[in-house]
């Protein structure tokens, strides 16, 4: 990352004045999952600004964020703690820190791979490459089951089949990391 | 004396009398009574149409007097009184019988409460049946001001009496005006230099035809009353012959006293021989007499150095009568001692200063003196600490009350600290940001954003030194953890208190202080800039911690009351006041000492008691001292009250 | 002048050099001071029991028995035990529900001592007359340091001492009210006095760590630590100070502060009266050098104040 | 805006392919009732999801910008069903707009100029505001009458209002006003943009059962029978997380199919993982 710190890089690149977070904490009270997260989601902010970027991009809170904008929509100072959340996991999973949650970091590499393979998202492949990831093959056997009982688990996955543009586009990413 | 024709006039009050009272039976007897010629009823008695019944009664039944039986007088008296000398009848022959607070809003049992409010009127009639016609008293009004305090606040007063076109006084205890706002660097909202906001006004004052500058004085004493005071001024001794001094500075290089930083001085002042910041013409030096050691020792260095022999140590104070009408009083504030926190570890530590000695760096790297300097070694401070309410809402040790002023001042001088050392970094320890007003919060906020001070919400436990670092024990309640900074310099954002001397000041302008020392007004929300006492006006912070745009508006405040006051030639006073009759008057004096308005004197070659009607606040004080009768109220006199009594029981 | 000396529990065991060093200064300065017959324990930290009785029991009859000797104050060293009388003493004089049931409590106590006899004893009630003194208030406010430093036969020159106060001393303020809690001054003048180079450090009145030095030793060492090292640091080659727990943790511990910071260097501590009596010439017996965990002679010999 | 008469560019999105085929066909048959021609574009490419933003903003930009790319070249708005897929579509959207950078970075990538001729329409958006309240009244062949049910947004749809700039990011109306034009008697109640936990689905199914209880338990209290949605994603959650088991919950599609007398509607129901045509058939709303 260069000479600049975290808290440049997060702002830079989420495009998010962080600096400009009074901590009235509006966002902690609103979000759905905080209740969930070791480190409250405006926290986040001042441990930025002391500098303590191991504890954040090790949290269990920045994986734990569902993105669902409410925090955004609500804080007085407009700051879309989602995008901040969205800049620490791409740079944690970037420099390749590992933190408390292991299964989202895994599930989101399964979903893109997937991708890049097909095109389109397959729920039994990602679900399968998942748990042999995190283990726990056999959570959701039931569920599984009766949805595909349903019809709602097809077996086999649908192909792009010009996946030519798909390729180049992983490509580019990762090397505009 | 034929019988007065006296009418009553009982009001309903909607339902606030006429619940309990019964007003017909009321007015039935009422109408019987001896002493009423007229009685009559109406719903809103100080309604447009119930005066206008009053009005017509008067003109038809041709009233020499009239009640009514109302509200409390302090409602309505005023209105009832303009109502009657709108019909050629004199006020004083209205009066009121309160029939609402005294009895229906006291009572439940109607029958009784209709005979006590019938008690109540018949005593009312009676005194206005031995009420005297009486006329306001004038007293001429001396239309020239004087303004105590040199800050902005009194000199925005004396540049609006002045611009007025009234004659002002004002009198500076130091030897320049500025005050507080000289010492500052950039000033919130617009980062405008402060010496620059404050040369421009001051220049107006040195040139202003109106304004009479008394800089080194002090009021010593006030006597007299509103519109015809007479003020004793101690013009200090500057021991400098000013014609001769031209400011070449070779005195004070020489003057043993140093004084220190961290003690409050006026700009400037770093001797006790020192050149103050003039605001106009060629720059001379001043003595402070308190702490030269010429007086307190034998030394006399700066007149031996005097190229031009200008000092001379037996200049004597001087003492100045002025007649003045008004006075406003603009003393300004000053900061609470630092030293007295000490849990602030403030005796070892020269790094831990207050705001205004940060203010005084901060003006002077703006000046270009060089990169800011902390006291003690000289070293530019990295980190710096600012830790608020000291002192401040701290009603166990210190003053109780917020400041009001430093979270402003203390975002802004981290601010001007920031471009001073721009890779310093700033803290700030607050326990609530208060920055009301306009444009305020926008500027704290951005400004908190803008140059990365980092904010923490927790109240500063203990300072103390560390080799050459301050460490500051905090918390940060967000993290719920203890924060520990080794500070190279901290700021104590120290509470505001009144400027010394306020509290003997308000003694010697017989003004009430509140016990901090700030000067008292009369109501809080309806009259901020009047004190109690008649013609003397309050303006800026001898009042309470307040900013410089606060204090220009209430400086601008008290000098519209003081126009307000020299508007008119001369001012009306209530004539219900006390009266001698000189035959029984022995000259004994006791009235003169129970006065609490000084509104009595022994006069003449009789030695007869004599009052001044104008501070006679009616008080009664002493007719009930009087030992022989000789003393009396206008429409309270002792056969009036008799027959009142009569009348009640 | 007469006044009850109070020594308590440990002065008779682990500090008895506290209590001899006390006896003999007091006996040198000749003040009148007698040791209370039949003292028990003061009840150490100020009540934390809510218990509306044992709270107060141990203090209060402790003052009552020093009225009963005839005697209007009652003197001790040990900070705790000047503490909780104290606070106690005041917390009778202020509540009289709180006086009301200790004296009730005291009429019928006056019989147990005598089990079987029934002496009816002419129970005066306790109103809190007992003033409670703490050694250092005797030398300041009845001899005064001026005096004390002119009986002084030898002067602790260049002897750097700092002083530590801890907390009883000093708090809670409106309570104890011995010196003002964030400035004291009482040990510097007393020091001054003796002719000791006063060390002044920040840290003279933080906690020690108190009793967690059973129930949570690391605390204690890590507080001692700060303490010790700051008075290091700001020059002091010796601490003084008046409360066996503070010696205990500040003394005896230092091999525990060893072993957590290795950078520390030991430092010889004393008690206020050690100094007094070493000052005033009394015979090396009362002092029980031997009795200290860091050995203090070295430092004395090379000052030359010990042959 | 191109008014192209009733034919729009369709964008189903990976789960209506998978897990949510009921919505697929529900949306595909109610449009053509209503008189809307859904032309799938071809090759479509998968939208990143959750899952692109939260690992790599190339992609999370990429991806959408691919499929809008589709889009523009065959010149038609393009109907998004699933929230999650309308959401990520329009950040693409706005950041080709406003983004500084964003318009180069995919020419590169994608070499293709944005031009923004195209809208991306979510379906609420398409049926309320395109087709009208008036043409979807005169379409009811039997009104839902009874059924008592409460509108879920989720938060996708709504936030962040700068992006979507669709209805009222705190509180929604438009699904509401089309249920009520279809006759079911629509509550009011204050979860109707709260989370469903969106992907955490299949990691933290704790977290998730949480927040969808919560979401039960508020339908419940507000009296309703059911829960209304629009987002694949929210519906499976509502169904697979919840505790009760037994809570229906439905596709507006669904809805409207019912009440137009469409046949296959019991078809689409039935594909439910919480049987929801029980209280259908009690209201005597399928045979």
């Amino acid at each position: 990352m260069g000479d600049t710190n975290l808290l440049d890089y997060v702002i830079q690149k989420s495009g998010q004045d962080v600096l400009s977070c009074y901590h009235c904490q509006k966002c902690a009270a609103g979000c759905p999952v905080a209740p969930f997260m070791d480190i409250q989601p405006n926290v986040i902010h001042r441990l930025l600004q002391y500098g303590r970027d191991d504890e954040i991009l090790k949290s269990a809170t920045i994986w734990i964020c569902a993105a669902c904008e409410t925090c955004g929509a609500r804080c007085p100072n407009d700051i879309d703690i989602a995008k901040v959340n969205d800049a620490l996991k791409q740079y944690a999973v970037r420099e390749g820190i590992k933190g408390k949650e292991k299964g989202m970091p895994a599930m989101h590499n399964a979903f893109l791979s997937g991708i890049e393979k097909r095109g389109r998202m397959h729920e039994v492949s990602l679900i399968r490459e998942l748990r042999m990831k995190t283990g726990g093959l056999f959570k959701d056997m039931k569920l599984g089951i009766k949805m595909f009982k349903l019809g709602k688990l097809p077996l086999f996955s649908e192909k792009v089949k010009n996946m030519g543009e798909i390729k180049k586009l992983f490509e580019k990413a990762r090397r505009a990391q | 004396m034929p019988q007065k024709k006296i009418g009553v006039f009982v009001c309903h009050c909607g339902i606030n009398i006429a619940s309990v009272v019964q007003i017909e039976e009321l007015v039935k007897r009422l109408q019987e009574s001896s002493g009423v010629y007229y009685a009559t009823d109406y719903k809103y008695m100080c309604s447009e149409p119930g005066q206008a019944s009053i009005r017509d009664a008067i003109k038809e039944k041709e009233l020499d007097g009239i009640v009514v039986a109302c509200c409390s007088p302090s409602l309505h008296e005023l209105t009832f009184r303009r109502t009657s000398s709108s019909v050629d009848l004199n006020p004083y022959l209205c009066e009121i019988a309160n029939i609402r607070e005294h009895c229906s809003w006291v009572h439940s049992d109607s029958t009784l409460a209709t005979e006590k409010a019938q008690e109540i009127i018949e005593t009312i009639v009676e005194k206005v049946r031995l009420d005297e016609a009486l006329d306001p008293i004038k007293v001429p009004v001396n239309k020239r001001a004087m303004v105590i305090g040199g800050g902005i606040s009194g000199i925005q007063s004396a540049l609006d009496i002045a611009d007025s076109g009234y004659p002002v006084i004002l009198v500076e205890r130091e030897a320049a005006i500025g005050g507080h706002m000289a010492e500052l660097s950039d000033t919130f909202l617009t980062l405008e230099k402060s010496s620059e906001l404050l040369s421009a006004k001051q220049r107006e004052v040195s040139v202003h035809s109106n304004i009479q500058l008394l800089t080194y004085s002090e009021v010593e004493d006030l006597d007299g009353y509103v519109g015809n005071f007479k003020a004793t001024i101690k013009k200090k001794a500057k021991m400098v012959d000013w014609d001769k001094c031209d400011g070449c500075g070779k005195c004070i290089a020489v003057c043993p006293v140093k004084v220190p930083f961290d003690q409050e001085h006026p700009l400037g002042k770093e001797n006790a021989i020192y050149l103050p910041l003039l605001e106009a013409g060629p720059k001379r030096v001043v003595i402070d007499k308190g702490i030269c050691q010429h007086f307190s020792g034998e030394c006399s260095e700066c007149q031996t150095a005097c190229p031009k022999s200008a000092i001379h140590f037996d200049e004597q104070d001087e003492t100045l009568e002025e007649e003045i009408g008004a006075v406003v009083v603009a003393t300004g504030y000053s900061m609470y001692p630092k030293d007295r926190i000490g849990e602030y570890g403030v005796d070892g530590c020269e790094d831990v200063i207050d705001g205004l000695q940060f203010e005084r760096m901060l003006a002077a790297w703006e000046r270009g003196e060089g990169p800011l300097r902390r006291p003690s070694d000289g070293k530019t401070p990295r980190d710096v600490v600012f830790v608020q309410c000291s002192g401040s809402r701290d009603p166990e040790h210190a003053m109780p009350y917020c400041s009001r002023i430093c979270c402003m001042y203390t975002v802004k001088e981290a601010m001007v600290y920031r471009k001073a050392v721009p890779d310093g970094q700033a803290y700030v320890f607050y326990i609530d940001i208060r920055t009301g007003g306009k444009g305020c919060e926008e500027f704290t906020q951005g400004g908190i954003a803008d140059n990365r001070l980092i904010y923490m919400r927790g109240k500063v436990s203990k300072l103390y030194r560390e080799g050459d670092k301050v460490v500051v024990w905090g918390v940060d309640t967000l993290m719920g953890k203890k924060v520990e900074i080794a500070a190279d310099l901290v700021v104590l954002a120290t509470a505001t208190v009144p400027s010394p001397g306020a509290k003997e000041l308000a003694q010697r302008l017989k003004v009430s202080a509140d016990d901090y020392g700030f000067f008292q007004e009369v109501h809080p929300k309806l009259r901020p800039v009047e004190s109690p006492t008649a013609g003397i006006f309050l303006s800026g912070a001898a009042r309470a911690p307040m900013d410089i745009p606060e204090s220009i508006m209430h400086a601008s405040g008290a000098a519209s009351k003081v126009l307000a006051l020299f508007s008119q030639d001369d001012i009306s006073h209530e004539p219900i006041v006390a009266f001698v009759d000189e035959d029984y008057c022995s000259g004994c004096g006791v009235c003169v000492e129970t006065c609490p308005y000084g509104a009595r004197e022994l006069q003449g070659r009789k030695r007869v008691a004599k009052v001044i009607e104008v501070l006679c606040q009616g008080c009664g004080a002493c007719i009930a001292a009087c030992p022989n009768g000789a003393c009396q109220q206008r429409n309270f006199q002792a056969e009036q009250c008799l027959y009142m009594l009569d009348a009640a029981l | 002048m007469k006044v009850s000396y109070y020594p308590g529990c440990t002065l008779k065991d682990k500090t008895t050099n506290l209590d001899d060093s006390t006896k003999a200064a007091a006996e040198a300065l000749d003040i009148d001071m007698v040791e209370l017959p039949e003292w028990t324990c003061c009840g150490a930290t100020h009540p934390l029991t809510e218990e509306k009785i044992i709270n107060l029991v141990p203090q209060i009859r402790i003052l009552s028995n020093v009225r009963t000797e005839g005697n209007d104050s009652v003197t001790t060293t040990c900070a705790f035990c000047y503490n909780t009388l104290k606070r106690a003493n005041k917390a009778v004089i202020d509540d009289p529900i709180k006086r009301q049931r200790m004296n009730a409590f005291l009429k019928d106590d006056k019989r147990i001592p005598e089990y079987d006899k029934e002496t009816v004893y002419d129970f005066k009630e306790y109103n809190g007359e007992t003033k409670v003194v703490h050694f250092l208030e005797i030398l300041r406010d009845t001899i005064g340091f001026e005096t004390l430093s002119n009986r002084v036969t030898k002067k602790l020159e260049g002897l750097k001492v700092a002083p530590y106060y801890g907390c009883q001393l000093l708090r809670p303020p409106e309570e104890v009210d011995l010196d003002d809690p964030e400035n004291p001054s009482i040990l510097e003048d007393f020091l001054r006095s003796l002719g000791c180079e006063v060390v002044n450090f920040p840290f003279k009145s933080e906690c020690c760590g108190s009793y967690l030095s059973l129930s949570a030793p690391d605390a204690a060492t890590r507080a001692s630590h700060t303490i010790l090292r700051s008075a290091l640091k700001n020059g002091a080659e010796a601490v003084t100070l008046s409360c066996p727990l503070c010696y205990y943790n500040m003394d005896k511990r230092q091999d525990n502060i060893l072993k957590l910071y290795a950078d520390f260097s030991t430092v010889p501590v004393f008690f206020f009266t050690q100094l007094l009596a070493l000052a005033l010439g009394v015979d090396e017996s009362v002092m029980g050098w031997n009795k200290h965990h860091i050995d203090p002679t070295p430092l004395l010999k090379e000052k030359g104040f010990l042959s | 805006m191109t008014d192209n008469g009733a034919t729009y560019s369709y964008y189903p999105g990976c789960s209506l392919h998978g897990t949510s085929r009921e919505y697929d066909a529900s949306t595909q048959a109610v449009c053509a009732e209503l008189g809307i021609e859904l032309k799938e574009l071809s090759d479509w490419v998968c939208c990143g999801a959750s899952s692109g933003h939260s690992l790599d903003e190339t992609l999370n930009i990429g991806l959408p910008a691919h499929t809008l790319k589709l889009a523009e070249k065959e010149g038609m708005d393009v109907a998004v069903p699933c929230a999650a897929c309308y959401n990520r579509l329009k950040v693409a959207e706005h950041a080709l707009q406003e983004k500084e950078g964003v318009r180069e970075q995919m020419k590169d990538l994608l070499d293709y100029e944005f031009q923004g001729t195209v809208q991306v329409l979510n379906l609420v958006e398409l049926i309320k505001d395109r087709v009208g309240l008036e043409k979807i009244r005169s379409k009811v062949v039997k009104p839902l009458t009874g059924l008592k049910v409460v509108c879920y947004y989720g938060c996708l749809l709504v936030r962040p209002a700068e992006v979507t700039h669709f209805d009222d990011p705190e509180h929604p109306r438009s699904l509401d006003e089309i249920m009520e034009a279809v006759g079911a008697e629509v509550l009011n109640w204050s979860y109707k943009t709260e989370c469903c936990g969106g992907s955490l689905s299949l990691t933290r199914d704790d977290i998730v059962k949480g927040l969808v209880d919560g979401i039960v338990d508020m339908a419940k209290e507000a009296g309703a029978q059911a829960i209304v949605t629009l987002c694949p994603l929210c519906l499976e959650n509502l169904e697979m997380r919840q505790s009760d088991g037994t809570y229906p919950v439905f596709y507006f599609t669904e809805l409207l199919g019912v009440a137009f007398g469409l046949k296959e509607s019991e078809h689409w129901l039935k594909k439910h993982l919480v049987d929801s045509t029980s209280l259908m058939k009690s209201l005597r709303l399928l045979s």
